[in-house]
């Protein structure tokens, strides 16, 4: 198992009802991409919203990340909409 | 060459005038370009609420700024992006680029203001009478972005 | 669309944040580029004068405003040029650019200043010990022009 | 005959010694560079700094024109180096 910090942005923590949140995934997840895979399974707007229908951008640690970048044991990941700012 | 770099992430209005003030001072720099944002208004809006990442926002907007340190010889760049509750007219970003060139404090300042868009963790939302709505990225900034990946600095 | 134009030729100095405010009202502007010209200094500068072309700067300036006006939507230019003694560090033009799209108001703002390097009737004479020096007209400011008659604005 | 308000700028107006001068060109001087020609006939500076070899630039009614734009009657015609301004 390892231990990551999740958070959730915008309409993304709004769809999912979750704003932050410290879960212990299996050991063998080491991107963004399976990750996401793993929240899906929860079912429901999890399974709905990360399905890639609509964009979503991943951080890790606090800087943008792509679905095959590693993540570090106890990495904050931040799963949030495309960018608006400005 | 060294850049003075500010970044501010804040929820208070900006001066445009304190802000050129404190980085025009020595007689190497020839050119200061300013951008401000302000907020449109559009039928039956109320308010624009902006959203960010703390910490992230911060760290994406001096990535920004570095990245144009390193693609033009800037001597200042000024960053400030307000977060909260902002009414139509209200000023929004404030970037501003100081070099010895025109053409690097406009295009760093271009450049600056593209990234932004795209890389640093915002989100409007537009409230209006039946509440708040998540404004949806454009196209038409990814692809400003993106110009800056193929195109040579001329 | 019908911009607010200001064009002036001055000997005074000019002042960015009333300029600005000048510009920003209503709700339909989304940017403000401010393009701030200051004089470098160099090794032995005393001054810099401007000597222009009076009568003919006005309208020149105008002209190119409503060249950017034609090219881009526009709410406002505003174009001021100083003449006379200026010394290293001081400022010499301003041009502001509103929009409700930033892309045009950085586009018009370059374009305006481009066009006023080769087009207006100013000329510097550097000033030093040994009396003044005119200075002669830069190759790359005619190629910065160029690049718009060729390019299609995007 | 046909009476034109010429005017000279900068470096230029220096090495002429003018600034300003109303002058009486032939009837069938027409363009700046038929009026370029004549006043070279001047000769000493208005012939050197006119040559072409020092580029130089013409308004004619306080717009930028071409060498071979027409001149109207009374036209006033401005010689000048390239600009420097900004």
């Amino acid at each position: 198992m390892k231990t990551l910090e999740l958070r959730y942005f915008a309409r993304l923590r709004d769809a999912l009802g979750c704003q932050a949140e410290r879960v212990d995934v299996p050991a063998d997840i080491d991107t963004p991409r399976q990750l996401i895979a793993w929240l899906r399974q929860r079912g429901g707007a999890w399974d709905s919203e990360l399905s890639g229908q609509r964009p979503f951008r991943v951080a890790i640690n606090q800087d943008m990340s792509q679905l095959d970048d590693p993540i570090p044991p106890g990495a904050e990941v931040a799963i949030f909409p495309p960018v608006t700012g400005g | 060459m060294d850049a003075q770099v500010r970044i501010s992430v804040q929820e208070a209005d900006f001066d445009l005038t304190a802000e050129y003030a404190a980085l025009r001072h020595g007689e190497q720099i020839g050119a200061i370009v300013s951008f401000c944002g302000l907020v449109r208004g559009w039928d039956g809006g109320v308010a624009m609420r902006l959203e960010h990442y703390p910490g992230m926002t911060e760290r994406a907007l001096l990535q920004i700024a570095h990245q144009a340190q390193a693609r033009w010889p800037l001597t200042g760049i000024t960053i400030i992006h307000r977060v909260g509750e902002l009414h139509p007219g209200a000023q929004i970003v404030l970037v501003l680029t100081a070099s010895a060139h025109r053409r690097a404090a406009y295009q760093a300042n271009e450049f600056i203001m593209d990234y932004l868009k795209t890389e640093a963790p915002f989100w409007k939302q537009e409230v209006d009478a039946t509440g708040g709505h998540w404004v949806d990225a454009r196209e038409t900034d990814q692809r400003a972005r993106q110009r800056w990946e193929a195109e040579y600095d001329g």
